[in-house]
């Protein structure tokens, strides 16, 4: 990866390379653009890579050159969803799709009780220096959450494949299953436990910032003049409205890549509300996964004269 | 089940586009049809002018429910406006559901302006229904009450 | 703020004065006062003096539905200068005082209503209607007689109209029948004189051979590229002797007039009557264009007019109004294996039925076998093909017409020859219309038509003859029926170029490609993109009658626009921030007016300027639904007249 | 618990509303009960608000001579300034200040030469201190006015120029508009231009305020006659958000321009990050 | 000192909690958050930083600060202050006791906060020392000694005891309260475990973070370093830094319609909001570079001109943390500092 980056940084056939700087710790790695092919040197693809870099083209596409951007088969969706509206311009862009075996979360290693962290040697068992001692754990007991449901090893939107074979046999867990059972309950059990992860939320709007279908010049709720603008959850309802406003807005968007709740530092499962909406879609409107390919209309921007009314809901859910 | 109040009287936000469903609460009014006072009508040009944030607002004021009338499917004025309302509400409600906010606050209905009877009568139903349930307690912003 | 008692129906249930009295302590109210009849003269004239008299910058009128009032007011509130959109109705009688007996109660939601408006009123702020001029001047695509029709009604009440055709002669479907139901006049008789009429109209243009490339523009200023296809004649030296046609050499193609049951030269006029009668040159048929050699055609042709160098030509023109008139072709049975269309020459469509029973026809109107040339002694007709089918297998739609043209063709084939057996399989007959079914009814009892409610379910050779296999649904039985020929009577199918028409003209089409109305009932031969208006089959299934009545219906609409000079536009439309948007397009995608385009912009955000993609409205499209406004997240777009804090302020007033 | 909470406001009345220009609203407040809301010094400004609308900074117009009201001179800028434009007289609004440093009065100006360079609506925080130095003539030097506005409608306190400031106790006031305009005899041009052409010695303390662009051309200006930017004073108020120093969001480097400011001295602004 | 054993300490916090609110770092769900003490709560002892610093109980995410009733042209302004309750936050660390300093700084400065001032009048707080740092942690660097921590009471776990030692006015009251629940002991235990400890803190990974060359006087060349736009672009402009961090106490005040009148409220701000210093005439500060510079410099550069030198970071290690992306003061830190002169 590094090479290719360095081959087309110092032939100028890119200006730009947007992929991932090592940090100071062995999993604080940055999204980064290098714009030297010296600097190069620093850029790292590792397990803790999880985050998505289709968003930062928004701001890095905006110079007059092209630039290389590394995307995981995940990633690619999220850009494909850029591209359908026009976010960031394709002629711009040198994708190069990377294999994933899936990325690691640090969080997890932290609350199984693993802490001064100092060196981290990644293979199938992840092995873990710290301060306090050493530690042995399977890779896929730190996966991220958007990890275990992997939407497989294709990339939608690339240039060129390099084939490291890192190319993952990921399981395709059901991404729907914590949706289901939290349908399954009652109202009064749901309100319960958003009620207990919503009030957590501190507003740092890191789940709307990260999102790449949050694109918005200006959100809403940023926007003084909008009538709902707020820079703090006051109260309960400014919670539940922004998390609601916040996932209605992207819904029939979402790609489901994961982000929202990985940058979450309260560790709010915020997916799980874009789920639902992609859930109901898929459901009642057609199979639907945004990004799929970057000439798809959201759902909500078509409608079918046979659509269910919003009765169905009931229906579907019998009357708990 | 909660005890009914009898004093509770629920309030209602009832969107109405101005094509059909109001021109339906008109003849509801002339034809000298009775539903709550607590139903209160806004005028729209379309139902699929209601945005979201007008119906959490509405909830966050202090209404107890919601509800949304539109054009029947197919008789739209500007064509396919109620299509749009159609999914964007289903998904709504079906997220409000999710959170635990009880369903029958939030309806929508397709009401013509020839059903000023069906409109005094859905009205009539929905407060009902929310007069069962009592105050929404779970999307009110606490600011906003007395 | 102005309450009306309206007699006693709002003061009955409403105390008028506690409303007045409350509206004295909402935010911005200046004055409040009331009267009897507020829409009286004496009213208006309260509300013109109220706003003199105390500068008032926007008036509340707590009065009846503003669906009855509200341009009432808004006309006394101009008459004062004030804007009248600076007017808002709070609907007190049909919403409050005559749903509602306790006075208590009424008083109560009275207010909340009146509060309400004022919230909303405290946000309003002057609109003004948009102006477009009208250029003078229609379009009208397709050459049927939907489209003949129209042009005419236009032309003759004084406005130029263009009429584009994409086949070499106007016509249309309606050119090729024979005679038509129910008086069973020929169809020629009554059309050719109409197409003369529109060739020599010298309000209408006519391009044939030319179809419409791009529209650009709106209501009143539609901008239209048409393309004339090369004839490689010059139709303006061309005297239509047809010495050329006589002389090609090339006799192969088939031609299109007659569905393919006979041929024509390379260089041909569809059929004697046509209009105008200029050859035209086929030119995959064509020796010269084949191998280089020939040019018959041009050394015979004294005028000059050949020209095998012509190339498409594309005209711009500029139009107030387009009318679409594009017709319908019939279904093609082919897929239907069971009926064996494509393979048994004696199983034909209605349309070359038609062909071979008219007297210019292949046959010279003689009803002879495809097979054999032999007169048939059985004829089998089945209706509904294609038709009322699942959606997999055709048109879940009723194609209208065939019920009555195979009643006529059942007719006109036992009228012509007695001997003839004909029997009908059908579902349903449907003769909704003045005369259809005494029509229906002289077919069977007259002329002895075999009706038979059933379906077929096979057609086979059998020595020379055709098996055909059906149920009979009344007898319950399986029958079988020997025929010579028999005719399917195919399914009314949206033209091809319809769609790819209706997405350059943005204007709406149902699933089956039929241009959508802008209402089904109110407004059939509107589009809901305005200045585009329907003639004809484009629209949906329709006979000859119903089709020239659209047509000019159609034509009235058009003229309604092309009589203005001016077009005031609905000022309560959707209009984007700017500084917003962020070009995504989604509120282009939702708009069912195609009024919103995009175009790169240099926005200066406080000083900072940056070129982006932003969204446009065009306001002379725009009906103001809102679509687009829910669409946008960042609430780039709002609607004039509905903003979103407008709608917002009344939700709070009312809960508070 | 002290009631002296400096972030709850005091109530005020608007008793006074004039049409300064199309935009410009001079706005008389006083307590409820007459009088300032609170004292005050030349320079120094005060956070107005209707609850719900807005509450922002403005300078104070009137001098602290001026014990009988308050006057702010308000721009139609934003949805707070709309909404006082058509407000009415009697209207209460909430007060609360007295906040930044103020122009030093009674410090390094006092016997000085001075100079006012103001433009637009920046004539409104000088007036304040014009006011001061009128009230105050004898401890003062010279005083020269040169103010500019893009047309002769957008000069504010036109009336109180004419009338009670140029030509009177040895003031001298220099107008000019940036077009040339029917019934207009005074100078046409730019203001950093017309103070080069009015040739002040370099040994005047100048007191300069008005839109960003311009104060940016008559500091420039000034370099080139050779002030000492040690005697030059610019004041920024418009930056403010909690006026006590303490919200973090008013900083122009390490200064806070509520406590700091707003009025600097150009020595100090320009060891100052350019974010202003 | 005094000591108690740790079985006890159920015991301990009801009587705490009997006279004022007690708020201790409880697990809830996989996240350990100051909250309200209940019997039975799960207080973590080892768990060290908790997500958001216990800053909110002197600086709330959110406070009320006046009402208004406007009816007509008129205002009637309401006091909505109320005098704060007692409390006590136990388990708070080091580094985040002497956050509260550096916010006294601040809203002490004259004119006082009054919001602030009386919650840090009725509010105690009770620190532990820290025996095993995390490898985000660099509280050394600031001169902060995690093994004896400050606050009104100091407190060490070292095996099955809590060390227990007051160290203000408001401590030994406290300390007098619930006295009898406890031993006297010395400190030789307390002082093995630190000694023990310190070999840990030596092993830092960010031990040795220079903060030479960050100072004042060299203002301008740290704001117009070419190093920005190099670490700059990775920044999300999310809040999360700023909100969970001891040190970050920019706010807003913002006003709210309830529809019966208006609330007007005290926030968190956030630098690395676009409208962080929007105003009526605009925006001094547009880009996104500039705003995460203002952060840095803010910290780094303009809070130590103004404070003698004091930064405004404790060096918790929650944004090394927390930062969705890894981009956090220490990189900035090492991007500017004395190791890298520009």
């Amino acid at each position: 990866m590094r090479q290719k980056a360095h081959e087309l940084l110092s032939s100028g056939a890119v200006g730009a390379v947007l992929a991932w700087e090592k940090g100071e710790l062995p999993y604080d790695t940055s999204p980064a653009v290098f714009r030297d092919a010296e600097a190069l040197d620093k850029m790292v693809y590792n397990g803790f890579c999880g985050s998505n870099l289709s968003k930062y083209l928004i701001e890095q596409g905006k110079q007059d050159e092209k630039v290389l951007v590394f995307l995981k088969p995940c990633d690619t969706y999220s850009l494909n969803q850029l591209l359908s509206e026009n976010r960031v311009a394709r002629e711009k862009l040198h994708i190069i799709g990377i294999g994933c075996k899936g990325k690691l979360d640090v969080e997890k290693l932290r609350t199984q009780g693993i802490k001064g962290i100092t060196g981290i040697e990644e293979n199938e068992t992840l092995k873990i220096q710290t301060l306090y001692g050493d530690h042995e754990l399977p890779r896929e007991d730190v996966l991220l959450e958007k990890c275990l449901s992997c939407k497989g090893k294709d990339h939608k939107v690339y240039d060129e494949l390099i084939g490291e074979d890192l190319s993952a046999d990921t399981e395709q867990g059901d991404k729907y299953a914590k949706v289901a059972e939290l349908e399954g309950q009652t109202p009064a059990e749901r309100f319960a436990f958003w009620r207990g992860e919503l009030s957590k939320c501190i507003r740092c709007n890191a789940c709307r910032n990260t999102c790449p279908s949050c694109t918005c010049l200006k959100c809403v709720f940023d926007n003084a003049h909008s009538g709902v603008a707020a820079k703090v959850n006051a109260t309960e309802f400014e919670e539940n409205m922004f998390h609601i406003i916040r996932a209605f807005h992207v819904a029939g968007r979402c790609s489901d890549c994961g982000e929202c709740s990985r940058v979450c530092p309260q560790g709010i499962p915020i997916h799980l509300l874009n789920r639902k909406f992609i859930k109901d879609i898929s459901g009642f409107y057609g199979e639907f996964q945004a990004g799929e390919t970057a000439e798809l209309n959201s759902p909500l921007l078509c409608y079918d004269l046979e659509d269910a009314e919003p009765n169905i809901i009931s229906k579907r859910e019998g009357d708990n | 089940m909660q005890v009914k109040d009898q004093n509770f009287k629920p309030l209602v936000v009832s969107f109405c586009c101005n094509w059909c469903s109001y021109a339906g609460a008109d003849l509801a009014g002339s034809s000298r049809l009775e539903y709550p006072a607590e139903v209160k009508i806004i005028r729209i040009p379309c139902s699929c002018r209601v945005d979201p944030l007008f119906v959490l607002r509405a909830f966050q004021r202090g209404a107890d429910g919601v509800i949304i009338n539109g054009c029947h499917p197919g008789d739209c004025h500007y064509t396919s406006g109620n299509y749009f309302t159609r999914r964007r509400m289903t998904l709504l409600f079906s997220m409000l559901d999710y959170l635990g906010i009880e369903r029958e606050r939030t309806r929508l209905e397709w009401v013509s302006a020839a059903e000023g009877a069906r409109f005094a009568k859905v009205m009539n139903e929905f407060v009902g229904k929310l007069h069962e349930m009592g105050a929404n307690k779970r999307l009110g912003d606490i600011r906003c009450k007395e | 703020m102005l309450v009306c008692w309206c007699g006693s129906n709002i003061a009955g249930t409403v105390d008028i004065n506690t409303v007045v009295e409350a509206s004295k302590r909402e935010p911005g109210v200046v004055y409040a006062t009331d009267y009897q009849y507020m829409c009286a003269e004496g009213g208006q004239a309260m509300v013109r003096r109220a706003i003199e008299e105390h500068s008032l910058t926007g008036i509340v009128v707590s009065a009846c539905s503003p669906r009855m009032h509200e341009t009432t007011f808004r006309k006394a509130a101009a008459a004062a200068g004030l804007n009248p959109y600076m007017v808002e109705i709070a609907n007190i009688r049909e919403h409050c005082s005559w749903v509602h007996k306790d006075k208590e109660v009424g008083t109560e939601k009275a207010v909340v209503l009146m509060r309400a408006a004022i919230a909303k009123l405290n946000l309003n702020t002057p609109l003004f209607p948009g102006e477009s001029g009208v250029i003078k001047r229609a379009l009208v695509i397709g050459g049927g007689i939907a489209g003949i029709q129209t042009a005419l009604d236009i032309a003759d009440a004084g406005y130029e109209v263009d009429i584009v055709e994409k086949s070499p002669t106007i016509g249309g479907t309606m050119a090729q029948l024979d005679k038509t139901f129910p008086t069973l006049d020929c169809a020629a008789c009554i059309l050719t004189p109409k197409m003369v009429d529109a060739a020599q109209h010298d309000k209408i243009t006519l391009y044939t051979y030319s179809e419409v490339d791009e529209v650009s523009g709106f209501v009143g200023n539609f901008s239209v590229k048409i393309r004339q296809k090369a004839r490689c004649i010059n139709s303006k030296l061309c005297n239509g002797c047809g010495d050329c046609i006589e002389k090609c050499p090339a006799k192969k193609a088939k031609s299109e007039f007659d569905e393919g049951l006979a041929n024509r030269k390379a260089i041909y006029v569809p059929f004697a009557q046509a209009v105008p009668n200029v050859p035209v040159i086929d030119q995959t048929q064509c020796l010269k264009f084949k191998t280089g050699k020939c040019g018959l055609c041009e050394k015979v042709c004294l005028p000059k007019a050949i020209n095998f160098e012509q190339q498409d030509e594309i005209i711009e023109k500029e139009y107030g109004v387009i009318i679409a008139a594009t017709g319908f072709r019939p279904l093609s049975p082919e897929r239907y294996g069971e009926y064996g269309y494509g393979q048994l020459p004696d199983v034909i469509t209605s349309l070359e039925f038609e062909r071979l029973m008219n007297a210019a026809g292949p046959t010279g109107g003689a009803l002879l076998r495809r097979s054999n040339g032999e007169k048939p002694k059985s004829i089998v007709f089945i209706q509904c093909v294609g038709s009322r089918a699942e959606p997999d297998k055709g048109k879940s739609y009723c194609s209208k017409i065939c019920c009555m043209y195979t009643a006529k063709h059942a007719m006109l084939v036992r009228d012509k020859y007695p001997n003839i057996d004909v029997s009908v399989f059908y579902i349903d007959v449907r003769t909704p219309g003045k005369n259809f079914d005494e029509f229906y009814r002289r077919a069977v009892e007259q002329y002895g038509v075999n009706y038979i409610k059933g379906m077929v379910g096979k057609i086979a050779e059998e020595d020379g003859r055709l098996r055909v296999q059906g149920s009979d649904l009344i007898e319950d039985t399986q029958i079988f029926v020997d025929a010579d020929l028999v005719v399917l009577a195919t399914a009314v199918e949206a033209q091809a170029s319809a769609r790819p028409l209706g997405t350059m003209l943005t204007a709406s089409m149902d699933q089956n490609n039929f241009f959508s109305e802008s209402h089904a009932k109110l407004r059939p031969v509107e589009s809901p993109t305005a200045g585009i208006f329907l003639s004809g089959v484009c629209q949906g299934p329709k006979d000859i009658p119903e089709t020239v009545a659209q047509a000019g219906a159609a034509a009235v609409k058009a003229l309604g626009i092309l009589s203005k000079d001016k077009l005031i536009g609905n000022p309560c439309i959707a209009g984007p921030d700017e500084l917003l948007c962020n070009g995504c397009a989604s509120c282009e995608k939702v708009c069912p007016y195609g009024a919103i385009t995009y175009a790169d912009k240099e926005i200066n955000d406080h000083g900072h300027r940056t070129t982006r993609h932003v969204a446009e409205i065009n306001e002379a499209i725009c009906q103001g639904c809102g679509a687009c406004t829910v669409t946008c997240p960042s609430g780039a777009m709002d609607l004039k007249g509905f903003t979103n804090r407008q709608i917002m302020a009344e939700v709070d007033a009312i809960c508070r | 618990m002290c009631n002296c909470e400096i972030l709850i406001p005091k109530l005020g009345i608007i008793t006074d509303i004039r049409d300064e220009t199309p935009d410009v609203k001079t706005f008389s407040v006083t307590a409820p009960d007459g009088g300032v809301v609170f004292p005050h010094m030349p320079g120094q400004c005060a956070m107005l608000s209707i609850p719900g609308v807005g509450e922002a900074m403005f300078s104070i117009t009137s001098s602290p001579t001026n014990t009988a009201f308050m006057e702010y001179s308000i721009k139609k800028a934003g949805v707070l300034t709309d909404w006082l434009h058509r407000a009415e007289t009697g209207q209460q609004i909430t007060v609360r200040g007295p906040y930044g440093n103020a122009f030093p009065v009674e410090g390094d100006l006092k016997g000085k030469d001075l100079l006012f360079i103001a433009g637009g609506i920046g004539l409104a925080p000088l007036r304040s201190v014009i006011n001061y130095v009128r009230a105050n003539r004898k401890n003062y030097g010279k005083v020269d006015i040169v103010y500019g506005a893009r047309s002769a409608d957008d000069l504010v306190f036109r009336k109180e120029i004419e009338s009670e400031w140029d030509g009177i106790d040895d003031v001298n006031v220099h107008l000019t508009i940036d077009r040339a305009q029917a019934g207009w005899s005074g100078n046409v041009g730019f203001v950093p231009a017309f103070v080069k052409d009015l040739g002040f010695t370099k040994g005047r303390t100048t007191l300069v305020c008005g839109p960003p662009i311009m104060i940016k051309f008559v500091l420039a200006a000034l370099d080139e006659i050779g002030f000492d930017e040690t005697k030059i004073y610019t004041t920024m108020e418009l930056r403010m958000k909690c006026g006590i120093g303490k919200c973090g969001r008013c900083n122009i480097g390490s200064k806070y321009v509520c406590k700091d400011g707003p009025v600097f001295r150009c020595d100090e602004l320009a060891a100052l990050p350019d974010e202003y | 000192m005094l000591k108690l054993s740790l079985s006890r300490m159920e015991e301990l916090f009801s009587r705490i909690n009997g006279e004022r609110t007690l708020y201790a770092p409880i697990q809830i769900g996989e996240q350990t958050q100051f909250t309200p003490w209940v019997p039975d709560a799960a207080v973590q002892m080892n768990r060290l930083s908790t997500v958001k610093s216990p800053k909110d109980y002197f600086f709330p995410h959110i406070e009320d600060i006046a009402a208004f009733r406007v009816q007509g042209k008129e205002i009637e302004i309401l006091d909505v202050r109320t005098e704060a309750a007692p409390f006590a936050v136990f388990g708070v660390r080091a580094c985040d006791a002497e956050s509260l300093n550096l916010l006294d700084r601040i809203f002490l400065d004259d004119p006082i906060d009054t919001f602030y001032e009386s919650k840090r009048k009725s509010g105690l707080i009770i620190t532990t020392a820290c025996f095993e740092p995390e490898e985000t942690c660099f509280c050394g660097v600031f001169g902060i000694d995690a093994l004896s921590p400050g606050g009104d009471i100091a407190t060490w776990i070292v095996d099955d005891t809590l060390y227990w030692n007051a160290l203000t006015e408001k401590g030994e009251a406290l300390t007098e309260a619930v006295k009898d629940l406890f031993e006297e002991t010395d400190d030789m235990a307390v002082k093995a475990a630190q000694e023990k400890a310190q070999t840990v803190f030596d092993k830092l990974p960010f031990r040795d973070l220079n903060l030479d060359g960050l100072t004042g006087e060299v203002l301008m060349k740290k704001f117009n370093s070419p190093e920005w736009a190099n670490l700059n672009p990775s920044c999300l402009s999310c809040g999360t830094c700023t909100f969970i961090c001891p040190t970050c106490h920019c706010y807003d005040i913002q006003d709210f319609d309830t529809g019966k009148g208006i609330q007007r409220f005290k926030c968190w701000d956030s630098c690395m909001c676009s409208d962080f210093t929007l105003m009526a005439h605009g925006n001094p500060r547009t880009s996104q570079l500039e705003r995460f510079r203002q952060r840095y410099m803010h910290k780094l550069i303009y809070f130590p001109d103004n404070n003698d030198g004091a930064y405004a970071c404790v060096g918790c290690g929650r944004c090394v943390q927390k930062c969705p992306i890894s981009m956090n003061i220490v990189k900035v830190i090492k991007a500017l500092g004395v190791e890298n002169d520009v």
